[in-house]
């Protein structure tokens, strides 16, 4: 069985998710047992996986579906799973924080979306199963099947919201589809040069057969990466993302908000250093120096924007887009020449570390501060962020959750926000990108504003009640302390621990990291 | 010339019906007009897929003819199949090309190129699952907000959120 | 594979594409745009893959339309482009 | 905005063109010399479909084996378009008042009578293609749509009621969970007898009267055919219900 926990690790929950949308016709209150089993099942295998990836030789447990493995007969003649350090992180990353979130919409989906509790967790899973099978798969074509699972669902998820969430859903669905559709154009181009679908395959041969100045394979690269940006809301193409995160039922935020974004940018550094590699993406090609500028652009947009926001969601989603403009500035860093000079991967890319490592701790942070949020708003009653008065007093173990969120999101040791940008800001010193280390600097600042006004406001604020009464009152409040229930409560504990676990881990992951640079580095020469 | 026209047309058009489609999603106020041009937009791509597998001059469609003694997999290939097991299973499958039963080994140049052909069946059901799932989405919009002109829909989206 | 028929087809697909695009009646549109999926299902056919011309014919020319028009008799039948 | 957009398209219209036009870099339209059409892969595909696994349709076997995990995937892209546009659009009324027929809703009779001697036709079709498509152009999603498409006529004809008594909305989910149930357990089965998910070969141990792996390839693609059919046919039943009544499942258009 052990051999097989890659594919396990997603055919247990769409199992689970089969089920749920089967026997929760009859017996709705199967739905989300039914869910946490997938999900412990999940993490179970993925953990497993991990074991097997950092046990074997050569870092990566490679898995044949079908058994048309590579060995007998030509690669790619079926879908092939890769697991390497990274990625088995990541999915490791995906089941903890997907379970999580299940644990915690326990509240919110009988009371958000009355009636339809079996549809929604059975799309919570697939949703779930999306996101691993695009972070596991090593074939260009099965990704793009993978990114729709997880699209659709999705776009289900957010349209079953309000009636303000049906058109974010819309217009999600449309630059979506646009995003997907460049994808799938981009691999066309790619497989019309090379006849592969493999992506390692296609590696090989890009690089075998000198395909690298190909007008083709450069317009391949183009859609793929639009394709990739619009999915992942890098700045100028992220206009979807405020509507639809914010307007999102909670409990759907909180899956969506960590998950989406942070996979899609794994996404994006797999095909940089896994199909074109990186001799295409960083010495022919040379776009580090605009992409870099563009990534400052979105980080500084993003906080900026944040700023303007009343409504705590909203800010927190174009956060969202600011770190996202951390990630895919650092996957281009990279110290000038680096790579003409035959040097390893690792060895002038810090920057590229510090996307990995933020890659994890920022779903991390986004999880532990969405559902903060989503608890919030059900004692506050409202959005707003004038409107989290008192929020202290009303529950303590919630708002101390939520500052440890807004300290990692800050950047303040030992939670993880400090060791990412740690690495962020050494890469971009290493590369010589100033511009980058400030705007990173520069958007910390803006957090630690943003974060302390809202923390400013829950602890200092008074209770709307209290203005107008007195001792005798107070003594009543102090007394009615109305904590969240466990369901929410424990889910959003396990965050925040998590958040400083992987701080206080940063050297063994940032170790994992390197390994997975060196590979990638070596595959690319070998 | 009409040969560079030959070799190029397919793809002129897909490009120029990719841009209709893009444009109509884009530009069009009606929501079920965006979806028609995303539609259109996706029969685009498989209309590229599809003309990538195309080998004009030679190739037949990607299915074998089984009535015909030369392809009936019973007789031909028990022969290539019981050869193929004394070299040790599956190893030499390239060896075939050289084989004496060389005839009854489908040639490769006479049949369309049947990948592009798979993943295009499975680009039209995501295709048809998008668009089913938008036209929902499309009927609670009109449920919720009584139009499905984008821009009406835009100042009554706005009217909500400073309300 | 004869590359007349190939020619006349993708002729006709462009203005048919945009016909289906900017006729105000959506009703028409539809059906305008199922025979746009029609005549992509006879070049499909034409260019040897016929599992995707089926699939084509049974969904775009098919299910599509039928789910189209079964959204448009519930909201509008008319656009403003 | 409309600029703009006109900007877009046209600058992207202009990056393809130039991926496509230059004459020594992307191969030509039709020559079975290209990249793509010469590659080992494609090659194999069209050489030992047929040895490894009995069928004829080239794209039959691709879909169903070698890229079988692509296909199990699909059939969940249509699972979920159903799940999805259940949630969205799918509404609850209590005590819905009982509808009255008045003249202009009243099934025609010549329409009613042609599909009565039709659909059956149609749903032996649908099968045949079913059957068939590992010798000819077909499979279990053409398949399930046409089923699917038998209803939906069923449900045009007279109206959704009529539809949904022969054909529940329960008993749709049911079907279209059972269908991915079939495919998943083809694969865990393969899992469960020693060999990779999806690995169908394996499945000769178990399968009686089957003796090569390449027969239980053969039947294994027809099983899960067969449950790609189920999950099609009853989901493109359920979402033209749904689109077609706003969501109430009652009535039609």
């Amino acid at each position: 069985m052990v051999e097989h926990a890659p594919v396990l690790l997603m055919v247990v929950p769409l199992l689970a998710a089969v089920f749920c949308a089967l026997l929760g016709l009859r017996w709705k209150a199967l739905c989300l047992p039914l869910t946490i089993i997938g999900f412990i099942a999940a993490l179970y295998f993925s953990v497993i996986t991990f074991l097997q990836v950092s046990a074997s030789s050569d870092h990566q447990v490679i898995y044949f579906l079908g058994g048309w493995n590579a060995s007998e007969f030509p690669r790619g003649v079926g879908i092939e799973y890769r697991v390497d350090l990274l990625n088995g992180m990541l999915l490791i990353v995906i089941a903890a924080v997907a379970l999580l979130a299940a644990i915690f919409s326990k509240q919110f989906v009988s009371m958000e979306t009355p009636g339809k509790e079996p549809q929604y967790y059975a799309l919570f899973l697939l949703l779930a199963v999306g996101l691993m099978g695009m972070t596991i798969t090593a074939d260009a074509f099965n990704l793009y099947v993978l990114l729709e699972v997880s699209s659709l669902t999705s776009y289900a998820l957010i349209a079953m919201g309000s009636r303000r969430a049906s058109v974010a859903a819309f217009q999600y669905l449309i630059m979506g589809t646009i995003g997907a559709s460049f994808y799938l154009l981009g691999v066309g181009y790619l497989y019309i040069k090379t006849g592969s679908l493999n992506m390692q395959g296609i590696h090989d041969i890009l690089i075998g057969e000198g395909l690298l100045e190909s007008p083709a394979v450069y317009v391949a690269f183009l859609l793929i990466f639009v394709g990739v940006w619009i999915k992942l809301a890098f700045f100028p193409l992220s206009t979807w993302l405020p509507n639809a995160y914010s307007r999102a039922p909670t409990a759907t935020g909180c899956i969506i908000a960590p998950l989406m974004t942070k996979v899609s940018v794994y996404i994006m550094l797999r095909i940089m250093l896994t199909v074109f590699g990186p001799e295409y993406v960083y010495d022919e090609l040379s776009w580090s120096g605009p992409m870099v500028w563009i990534a400052v652009v979105a980080i500084i947009a993003g906080s900026i924007l944040a700023l303007g926001q009343k409504d705590l969601r909203r800010m927190l989603s174009y956060l969202i887009i600011a770190e996202v403009g951390y990630m895919v500035g650092g996957a281009w860093l990279l110290a000038p020449g680096g790579m003409a000079r035959g040097e390893s991967l690792y060895s002038t890319a810090t920057g590229l570390v510090g996307t990995g490592y933020h890659i994890i701790s920022d779903a991390a942070m986004t999880l532990c501060l969405f559902l903060a949020v989503g608890a919030m708003i059900v004692k506050a009653g409202s959005s707003r962020i004038e409107d989290m008065k008192g929020l202290f007093r009303k529950c303590p173990v919630t708002m101390a959750c939520f500052v440890v969120g807004a300290l990692a999101m800050i950047g303040v040791p030992p939670t993880c926000g400090f060791f990412s940008k740690w690495y962020l800001i050494s890469g971009a010193f290493e590369a010589g990108r100033w511009e980058f280390a400030a705007a990173l600097i520069i958007s910390s600042l803006v957090n630690a504003v943003l974060f302390f006004r809202i923390i400013e406001f829950a602890y200092f604020g008074k209770l709307p009640e209290v203005d107008d009464a007195h001792g005798h009152h107070q003594r009543h409040d102090e007394g009615g302390m109305e904590e969240n229930p466990p369901s929410m409560l424990v889910p959003l504990v396990l965050a925040s621990v998590a958040l400083i676990a992987i701080g206080l881990f940063n050297k063994e992951i940032a170790g994992y990291l390197s390994q997975f640079l060196n590979t990638v580095a070596m595959g690319g020469q070998g | 010339m009409e040969e560079f026209i030959q070799s190029r047309f397919n793809y002129w058009i897909y490009v120029i019906l990719m841009m209709i489609g893009l444009w109509g999603m884009i530009s069009k106020n009606n929501l079920i007009k965006k979806l028609i041009g995303m539609s259109i937009f996706q029969t685009a791509i498989i209309l590229f897929y599809v003309s990538v597998a195309v080998k004009s001059e030679t190739a037949n469609i990607p299915i074998l003819p089984h009535h015909g003694h030369d392809y009936s997999p019973k007789i031909a290939f028990a022969h290539a199949v019981s050869d193929d097991h004394e070299n040790g299973g599956h190893d030499d499958h390239a060896g075939h090309q050289a084989h004496p039963v060389g005839p009854k080994i489908p040639d490769p140049d006479g049949y369309a190129n049947p990948l592009p052909h798979v993943l295009m069946l499975t680009a039209i059901v995501v295709g048809v699952a998008t668009l089913g799932l938008a036209l929902a989405i499309t009927q609670k919009i009109y449920r919720e907000y009584g139009t499905l002109e984008e821009d009406q829909l835009l100042e009554k989206v706005r009217a909500d959120d400073h309300g | 594979m004869i590359f007349a028929f190939d020619f006349i087809i993708l002729l006709f697909l462009i203005p048919v594409a945009i016909v289906a695009l900017q006729l105000k009646d959506l009703l028409a549109a539809a059906m305008v745009f199922g025979i746009y999926s029609f005549l992509m299902c006879l070049l499909w056919a034409e260019m040897g893959a016929v599992d995707v011309a089926f699939t084509e014919a049974a969904v775009g020319a098919g299910v599509s339309a039928v789910f189209m028009i079964a959204t448009i008799f519930n909201t509008k039948r008319n656009s403003s482009d | 905005m409309k600029k703009l957009a006109g900007i877009v398209v046209f600058t992207v219209g202009l990056i393809l063109l130039y991926g496509v036009s230059s004459l020594d870099d992307f191969p030509s339209w039709g020559t079975p010399d290209s990249p793509a059409n010469k590659s080992p892969l494609s090659q194999y595909f069209i050489k030992n479909t047929i040895v490894d696994t009995e069928v004829p349709n080239m794209v039959t076997a691709v879909l169903a084996d070698y890229r079988g995990y692509d296909t199990m995937f699909e059939t969940v892209v249509i699972f979920v378009a159903g799940l999805g546009i259940f949630a969205v659009v799918r509404v609850f009324e209590h005590g819905g008042a009982s509808r009255v027929v008045t003249a202009d809703t009243k099934p025609d009779i010549i329409i009613t009578n042609t599909c009565r001697l039709l659909i059956p036709l149609i749903q032996l079709f649908a099968l045949y293609v079913l059957a068939h498509g590992h010798s000819s152009p077909g499979g279990g999603f053409q398949g399930g749509v046409i089923m699917g498409a038998s209803f939906i006529l069923v449900a045009l004809a007279w109206d959704l009621d009529i539809a949904l008594k022969r054909f529940s909305e329960k008993q749709a989910f049911i079907c279209s969970g059972i269908g991915i149930l079939i495919y998943a357990g083809f694969g865990l089965a393969s899992v469960f007898l020693g060999e990779e998910f999806l690995n169908y070969g394996i499945i000769h141990k178990i399968l009686p009267g089957v003796d090569s792996p390449e027969m239980a390839r053969y039947y294994a693609m027809l099983g899960v055919e067969i449950g790609v059919m189920f999950t099609v046919t009853s989901i493109m039943f359920l979402i033209y219900g749904l689109l077609a009544t706003r969501g109430k499942m009652t009535a039609g258009l």
